[in-house]
């Protein structure tokens, strides 16, 4: 009970909250970013429809323009349908859900293996590098299609299709994260490899710390900065991989929508005039992405101290 | 005047026999001539062939052009049509339609005798897949030592990359994926023709938006096909024309009754029937850029029946599956391709919530085409997607195929896959084939699409129109017909 | 670092032979490659017997030794639809990726690194907020949205670019057609090298910035304002050459990735090459092709992070890449 | 008129605890031709004066108030590209921390000729040429092979005086020289101190020299400013502050001058700096946590550390083929023992590899031949795994303490560490009162805790190097010149310390340093090292008495004979 107050305690008194109440744009960014997540998650309780609820759709009802549209605009459909007949705006919220769960565990499963796999070559040197990198070689020309087909035939032979589809983001999570750690491991690595010739890595070792308390205390916090900026760019990636995965039939059913697979199939329909169904879920996942850039951006600075920061 | 223009892909091969298949007859029709060929109506007009008579009901007679010259030079005569009529039988692809026949007999230089084995109505439709190869040309061997006449399905042979036919243009210049240039053969033997277009440069582009732009951009003159989605934006440019028309492809759901109990009984076939509203897919999802069906064949087939007519009736479908005893429903599984019919992904996602809504939940997957197939063989899913368009342009080609009872020996209903089977409609689809009289054989073909429509046997979506687009100047609208291989022999630019 | 080279060259064949090993063991999930050869009324049993022939029925332990044997010899099978030696065909197609990876290589660099450079400078000015912003609707537009949008702007509305493929082209040597040297070859350049980096140039400025923030607070820096030197040379080389170690690493990993998936920019553009052929191969399950293409982008990444490692100790003179003591 | 005026500048670093004022209105003149001492407690903005001239303040500094003139004109609150003309063209600046000043990845040669030709019109081949010059006038030997290297290959020595040479290279009028000869040999050290001596006559140029080192001040400065505490407490001749300083600071610091002429006990201490508001705390070794440290078992031989037959050489050419690589013996067959609680010095020309083999001790670097024993386990060869057991019984306080510390950690975290990893103590209560005690043991007080490196002063790093290296508790601890930042006063106090420690606990200690006098007060036999030989090993009365090698004579000779003038006037409180 005391250790939990005093680490709250500690939290309070942070560098981390006490900037953070003092700038105003990461304010700004953690609440879009909080209120996508909140109307994301309560997506069943919030949505006027229930876009997996194929009884409620009409095809007739397909391409009606947003509202303020005019027009053929419906005003049960505050953001217009989309192609199907679904409501935008009950898509976009559940389509969110799907895609939040998928860009941010996704990165998370990635950074880590690249993180942990980039420090061990870099650190260690030698065999291990050799051998993870050419690893990361082998990753990289397969990338996420082939990881996809790997993992979902081995799970749709074990689950079969049905079954599948339940554990479907699940399963994109992993293939995504799988994917792409090598992104990771190559910049960590290169930045290892610049530090750990620096004297405070060899002070370090003097004072008699194992490697992996050097590689994850000394080393990793000076290697941060360009893994943040790829974590933040690769939310964006994983949210359209899964698009593109989902069309291959290798991710989420046709039936479970998501803003990347909005995005992707509103795009015919852009240049004939249902510009919403892509606009609008495209903004949704702007708005997104620039949230977690910003708070990325804010907590990089943060966590170094040399920057000046505003008081 | 030259051509430039956008096929969403180019033919695999220059050997017309190599594959059966859009790409390859859109060039035999410009590389190539056939006897016959199929005019805008579905009537067939003579090519190399000035004029046919059935002389009885197993030989039909072929009166050949005189002074055709192949572009190798050497004139066209009856031995190279049976030279090519016998290669045609040696190709797994198209031996299938030639499988009625007994022989070819040559009667003089410019004369010869098309002979079935049985009575048999559809010889002239048979004849449009002739198209005389220049036999002298394809004699020999080849630089590898290899007979020129080789007939490889895959890896390459002298005919899959050198041409030598009638038709109105040659190759000159070939990079598969990415050009086929042509040039207007000047010895062509069709003077009448009022085509002006001496070169022809032809690019695939296989995304549709793409090619749409390289028109608008006017970097193309001619495209095909245009896609559904860009209708409205083409129409409207005043610098391009638009010619569509109801084509002959039709895309079907097949209800597989091995896997589903429910599906055997008539009852809720019907009721799934009654549930899809085709009309509204054609208009919403295909942007009536299709013609909602009610049968198997289209317009101008012998076996349409113009009775049939689309049946959406959500309780008359609610009422069929309370009498079926369904009124609850089931879960099913549906597989659909997602890169092989146009909007097919959407057209199944589309039914799927037609078919919740009588609580037949549905479990959708979509797939790239090089997938569906292999699961379509495996009959994998409850509900299967397929389209079909008849090689022969006959009504009892798609029975043949799509519905007749699955039969490993005689290879009838090999796309079966609902598993629908029906002895009478077997019997009266086999009679047909041996039925010459036209007017007969008609009324045969359409009590069979009556009697599946009446047991609902599949379930219809609609016929895929074809649409083609061009600059002002270039006039396809006469020369585009329903079979997707526009004339380019007889198009004008003005 | 002849042993070195020597290491890195032995690594690169153990790794093709995991990604051909790989390839043949999921080929079976890529599709059935017959459908794609044949019309629609062919037999089961004629697709059968064309299987036969083609091999695809043996196990697949022999169909890999078979493979393995050939491979040796340089043969890497023949594409089914194409009819050629797989690798041949996949040769032609790499000049026409390689360009567009070039060009859009150039663009990168020319946009990100002043923009880059730029919002480190003045991280709150105006501008360089506005290129953070749109940054992110770089990476959050996918690229084929871009392209596609590329070409409505430039090459219909305004007419000025072409929409598709490569343009004129002059032969150079063996395989390789360029369009460099042509005016209408560059220009068919322009907007497809453009929509390829618009997915990658966000990334780079971004990192370009974060990395910039940083060195620009080192001591070393500071040093070279003393030493009097002029602002565009404390930025350009003593700054920015320090933040190059990232973005050569990722740029490395990033251009190898350009070269094995432009599949979306060249389909786009029917641009002629591999990867708009990787996506046809795939559509048509073309496994020859599919196994040749994994190998030779098996080579290009390594031998473009073998690149990077030797850019990269060109750059740090600290950091020893290439083994051996101290 | 004045060359530069300094007028009531008062500099600011404010930060979320507060704002912290680091220098107070502080006026001082430097007229041509003059060069002015500047002296001051560690810590008391020496450094941070000299960076407000020149508008390079790290941030979150500024000139909260004060102005700043050079040749009459006023160059505070100039805009950006007025004050970088005067940079480098006007003044000269050499910063106090010559490992961190130079470019890694730019070489010695790049990083010289740009400043020379940014500041003057010559063409590239002239300021390769002067570059030579330069380094020459430095003493660098072989210039022209060293001049394409890069600064990781050049010892800290070297690196000082090319970062001297690359500021006057640019000719200017004012030369701010802040602590520049730290890392330097007495011979060099005159070297470079003749050489802007000699600057300052012919061309009049003036010059702030920052230095802690009484001796140069008497023999160097017209003038000297002494600061302490953010404020220049006395101004004066040099003649003047060093024989009658009036503050009790100044007084102070000239006492705790170490004496170059008998060894004591203990340094000599002044009351002031106790009663001072940053007061060492006192503490009473032999009942604290740092006293009571695990005695550890005595080694069978009487010496504790051997070093047997070391060589190492270094790569300074890389080549396709190895035949064609180039090499410098940085350690060339080197052999010493040191004893259980015995400290051994090492002093040297600059670059003779003193810190390589300090390296080489501590494990960083593997001899390519030569054996290291240490309490009669034989180090060399050991795996990393196999080492660790020795790691915290031997330290190393690194001769450059800033990039010694990881910059993402607070100091408090620093010093932490090693007591938490090796669990030297039982609760997190006790570890935060440990690290309290050794930050307030070396002069800087608990609260200093929570900053991080970049916002401390260059003396002031060092002893956070030195307290972090105590937080081990070990039993060896090489130190590589861990006063040379620091005023004598805070470097009584903390040679006292490790006194202390060494008498309680036998600590065995390898002290590299140049200066001469703290040499003698605190090592009981001396090592001289040149061109990585080890050339005399003595006790060190007899080196100092009667010195054998003929360049350890030279050294001795140029040691600056200071006593004379500086204590004449003073008690001296033994
Ligand atoms: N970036 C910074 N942030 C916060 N405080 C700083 C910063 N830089 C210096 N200080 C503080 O300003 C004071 C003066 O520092 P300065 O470097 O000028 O000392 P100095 O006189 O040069 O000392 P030394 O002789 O040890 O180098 C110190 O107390 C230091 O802690
Ligand atoms: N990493 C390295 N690579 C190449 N050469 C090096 C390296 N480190 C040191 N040297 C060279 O080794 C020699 C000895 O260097 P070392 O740092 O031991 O000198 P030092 O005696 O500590 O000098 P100083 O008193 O100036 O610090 C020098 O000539 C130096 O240039
Ligand atoms: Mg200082
Ligand atoms: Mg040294």
């Amino acid at each position: 009970m005391s250790t939990s107050t005093s680490a709250w305690q500690r939290f309070r008194n942070s560098d981390l909250l006490f900037y953070f109440k003092k700038d105003k744009v990461a304010i700004g960014a953690a609440i879009i970013f909080l209120i996508m997540v909140i109307a994301a998650v309560t997506a069943p309780l919030t949505a006027p429809f229930n876009p997996y609820d194929l009884a409620s759709i009409d095809v007739m009802d397909s391409t009606l323009p947003p509202v303020w549209q005019g027009g053929e605009a419906d005003e049960r459909f505050l953001l217009g349908t989309d192609n199907q007949g679904r409501d935008m705006l009950s898509t976009i919220l559940y389509g969110t859900r799907t895609s939040l769960i998928i860009g941010l565990f996704a990165v998370l499963l990635q950074s880590v293996l690249g993180i942990a796999i980039g420090l061990a070559a870099g650190y260690y040197g030698g065999r291990i590098e050799s051998f993870l990198m050419r690893l990361a070689d082998v990753q990289l020309s397969f990338s996420t299609l082939m990881v996809a087909i790997v993992v979902s035939t081995f799970f749709q032979a074990k689950l079969g299709t049905e079954a599948f589809h339940e554990v479907a983001i699940y399963l994109l999570v992993i293939i995504i994260g799988i994917s792409e750690w090598p992104q990771f491991a190559r910049t960590i690595r290169a930045s290892v490899l610049a530090e750990k010739e620096k004297e405070y890595v060899q002070a370090a070792q003097v004072m008699g710390f194992g490697g992996l308390r050097i590689m994850l205390r000394h080393i990793l916090p000076n290697c941060l900065p360009p893994i943040f900026v790829i974590a933040t760019v690769q939310v964006a990636n994983a949210i359209m991989s899964e698009a593109a995965l989902s069309f291959l039939g290798l991710g989420m059913p046709e039936t479970t929508p998501s803003l990347g697979s909005l995005i992707r199939s509103g795009f015919e329909y852009l240049l004939s005039g249902s510009w919403w169904i892509t606009i609008i879920p495209g903004l949704v996942l702007v708005v997104l992405v620039l949230a977690i850039n910003l708070l990325g951006d804010w907590l990089r600075d943060v966590l170094n101290p040399k920057l000046y920061k505003e008081i | 005047k030259t051509l430039k223009m956008a096929y969403d892909a180019d033919p695999v091969s220059l050997d017309p026999h190599e594959q059966l298949s859009g790409g390859t007859l859109q060039l035999s029709h410009m590389v190539f001539d056939p006897l016959v060929r199929w005019d805008r109506n579905l009537k067939v007009e003579g090519r190399l062939a000035e004029r046919w008579e059935r002389i009885d009901d197993k030989t039909v007679r072929f009166f050949l052009h005189k002074g055709v010259k192949f572009h190798s030079g050497n004139e066209l005569t009856a031995l190279d049509v049976k030279w090519t009529f016998n290669r045609l039988r040696t190709s797994p692809d198209f031996k299938a339609i030639f499988a009625p026949f007994d022989a070819v007999k040559v009667v003089d230089k410019y004369t010869i005798d098309l002979v079935t084995a049985e009575p048999y109505p559809l010889t002239l439709n048979a004849a449009t897949y002739i198209f005389p190869m220049d036999s002298k040309f394809y004699t020999g061997f080849d630089n590898n030592n290899k007979s020129k006449d080789a007939l490889v399905k895959h890896g390459s042979s002298y005919a899959s990359t050198h041409a030598s036919g009638t038709g109105a243009f040659m190759v000159t210049k070939r990079e598969q994926g990415v050009r086929v240039d042509f040039k207007r053969f000047d010895q062509y033997w069709d003077k009448k023709s009022p085509g002006n277009v001496k070169e022809i440069v032809l690019n695939p582009i296989k995304e549709a938006p793409t090619r749409v732009a390289a028109l608008l951009s006017g970097d193309v003159d001619f495209i095909a096909p245009v896609p559904p989605t860009d209708l409205d934006r083409i129409k409207k440019d005043p610098k391009v024309d638009l010619v569509t028309i109801s084509g002959t492809r039709i895309i079907t759901f097949q209800l597989n009754q091995q896997r589903v109990e429910a599906f055997k009984n008539p009852k809720v076939r019907q009721a799934i029937v009654y549930a899809i509203n085709n009309e509204g897919i054609a208009k919403k999802i295909m942007r009536g850029f299709a013609t909602p069906a009610a049968q198997q064949s289209p317009k101008g087939y012998s076996g349409f029946n113009p009775n049939l007519k689309p049946r959406y009736d959500l309780n008359k479908a609610k009422q069929l599956m309370k009498e079926a005893g369904y009124e609850k429903g089931f879960s099913v599984t549906m597989m659909a391709p997602n890169n092989r019919y146009v909007n097919d992904a959407k057209i199944a996602q589309a039914a799927a919530s037609m078919l919740a809504k009588i609580n037949i939940k549905v479990d959708l997957k979509t797939m790239p085409k090089a997938q569906y197939w292999a699961e379509f063989d495996k009959r994998a899913a409850d509900i299967m997607m397929i389209g079909w368009h008849s090689d022969t342009e006959d009504s009892a080609n798609f029975t043949e195929f799509l519905l007749m009872c699955p039969d490993k020996e005689t290879g009838f209903g090999q796309y079966n896959s609902g598993n629908y089977c029906n002895p009478e409609v077997d019997k009266l689809v086999i009679q047909s084939g041996k039925e010459t009289d036209a007017a007969k054989r008609a009324a045969m073909l359409q009590k069979v699409e009556q009697m599946l429509y009446d047991d609902a046997a599949f379930v219809p979506l609609h016929w895929q129109d074809l649409a083609w687009a061009a600059k002002k100047n270039v006039k396809i609208d006469p020369i585009v017909n329903v079979m997707n291989f526009p004339y380019l022999g007889d198009l004008v630019i003005e | 670092m002849i042993a070195f080279l020597g290491k890195r060259l032995l690594q690169a064949v153990v790794v093709m032979l995991i990604l051909s090993l790989i390839g043949f063991a999921i080929q079976d999930n890529l599709g059935d490659p017959l459908r794609e050869m044949v019309g629609q009324s062919v037999s089961e049993q004629e697709r059968e017997a064309l299987k036969d022939k083609l091999g695809l029925n043996d196990p697949f332990l022999e169909q890999y030794w078979r493979f393995l044997k050939k491979a040796v010899k340089g043969d890497l099978g023949t594409s089914y639809f194409f009819k050629e030696p797989a690798l041949d065909v996949i040769l032609k197609k790499l000049p026409a990726t390689l360009e567009l990876v070039f060009g859009a290589t150039l663009v990168i660099i020319f946009l990100s690194v002043p923009l880059g450079v730029y919002s480190a400078i003045k991280p709150n000015g105006w501008f360089s907020k506005a290129i953070m912003g749109f940054s992110t609707i770089g990476i959050s537009i996918p690229v084929f949205l871009t392209a596609i949008m590329l070409v409505y702007v430039f090459a219909i509305e305004l007419n000025w670019m072409p929409s598709f493929g490569r343009g004129e082209l002059v032969h150079v040597v063996g395989y390789w057609e360029t369009g460099f040297l042509t005016g209408d070859g560059l220009l068919h350049l322009v907007l497809p090298s453009i929509a390829l980096a618009s997915i990658m140039l966000p990334l780079f400025i971004r990192l370009i910035r974060s990395e910039m923030l940083e060195v620009l607070h080192a001591e070393y820096v500071r040093f070279a304002w003393a030493k009097g030197l002029a602002k565009y040379r404390v930025w350009f080389i003593h700054a920015l050459k320090n933040t190059l170690l990232p973005i050569v690493t990722v740029g490395g990993v990033q251009i190898g990735t350009m070269v094995a998936y432009t599949i979306l920019t060249e389909t786009v553009f029917q641009w002629p090459g591999m990867g708009f052929m990787f996506l046809e191969a795939i559509n048509r399950a073309d496994i020859p092709l599919i196994q040749a293409y994994l190998i030779v982008v098996g080579l290009i990444f390594v031998i473009t992070n073998t690149i990077v490692d030797l850019i990269y100790g060109l750059i740090d003179p600290t950091v020893n890449v290439t083994g051996g003591s101290k | 008129m004045a060359l530069l005026e300094v007028k009531n500048l008062k500099i600011e670093f404010p930060s979320r605890f507060g704002i912290a004022t680091a220098v107070h209105d502080a006026s001082f003149l430097v007229e041509p031709g003059e060069i002015v001492g500047l002296v001051g407690e560690s810590g008391a903005g020496k450094s941070t004066i000299g960076n407000a001239i020149i508008d390079l303040l790290s941030p979150p500094g500024r000139v909260a108030g004060g102005e700043v003139f050079l040749q009459g004109k006023k160059i505070s609150q100039l805009p950006a590209d007025k004050i970088r003309e005067i940079r480098g063209q006007k003044i000269g600046f050499i910063f106090q921390d010559p490992m961190t000043s130079l470019n890694p990845l730019l070489t010695i040669e790049q990083q010289l000729v740009e400043t020379i030709l940014a500041n003057s019109t010559v063409s590239t081949q002239q300021a390769r040429q002067k570059a030579l010059d330069m380094l020459q006038q430095v003493g660098i030997p072989e210039p022209e092979v060293r001049i394409k290297q890069y600064p990781h290959q050049f010892s800290g020595g070297m690196r000082q005086r090319v970062v001297i040479a690359i500021a006057l290279s640019s000719e200017p009028k004012l030369i701010i020289a802040d602590e520049p000869t730290t890392a330097l040999d007495v011979s060099i050290q005159d070297q470079i101190l003749e050489l802007i001596k000699g600057l300052c006559k012919e061309r009049q140029v003036g010059c702030i020299l920052v230095t802690h080192d009484m001796g140069v001040i008497a023999n160097v400065t017209d003038r000297v400013a002494v600061m302490y505490r953010g404020k220049i407490v006395e101004m004066g001749t040099t003649e003047q502050i060093l024989s009658s300083p009036e503050h009790p600071y100044t007084k102070s610091l000239i006492s705790a001058v170490p004496r170059s002429d008998v060894k004591l006990a203990r340094f000599p201490l002044v009351d002031y700096i106790e009663t001072a508001e940053v007061a060492f705390e006192k503490i009473d070794i032999s009942n604290h946590w740092l006293g009571q440290g695990n005695h550890f078992a005595a080694t069978e031989e009487d010496y504790l550390l051997k070093v047997d037959k070391v060589c190492l050489k270094f790569k300074t050419q890389s080549a396709l083929l190895k035949k064609n690589c180039k090499y410098v013996q940085a350690v060339d067959n080197v052999s010493f023992t040191v004893k259980a609680g015995e400290t051994f010095g090492l002093v040297g020309e600059s670059g003779s590899g003193k810190s390589t083999i300090a390296r080489v001790i501590a494990g960083l670097y593997a001899p390519d031949s030569g054996v290291i024993q240490f309490a009669g386990k034989e180090l060399t060869g050991l795996t990393e795994a196999q080492r660790r057991p020795f790691r915290r019984e031997l330290q190393m306080v690194f001769q450059n303490p800033y990039s010694s510390m990881n910059p993402r950690m607070c100091i408090a975290d620093i010093i932490a560490e090693p007591i938490r990893f090796h669990k030297l103590a039982s609760s997190n209560q006790e570890i935060q009162q440990i690290v309290g005690d050794l930050l307030e043991h070396v002069g800087l007080g608990r609260k200093a805790g929570v900053k991080y490196p970049h916002e401390f002063s260059g003396g002031q790093r060092q002893r956070i190097s030195i307290a972090r290296a105590l937080a081990t508790r070990p039993r060896f601890l090489i130190c590589d010149e861990p006063t040379s930042a620091l005023d004598v006063s805070v470097q009584a106090q903390i040679l006292n310390l490790l006194k202390d420690l060494q008498d309680e606990l036998s600590l065995t200690m390898l002290f590299i340093s140049h200066d001469l006098p703290v040499i003698r007060q605190v090592c009981d036999r001396i090592g001289v090292m040149r061109y990585g030989k080890l050339i005399e090993v003595a006790e060190t009365e007899q080196l100092f008495t009667s010195p054998q090698h003929e360049y350890t004579q030279q050294l001795l000779d140029l040691m600056p004979k200071l006593t004379q003038l500086s204590r004449e006037g003073l008690e001296i409180v033994e």
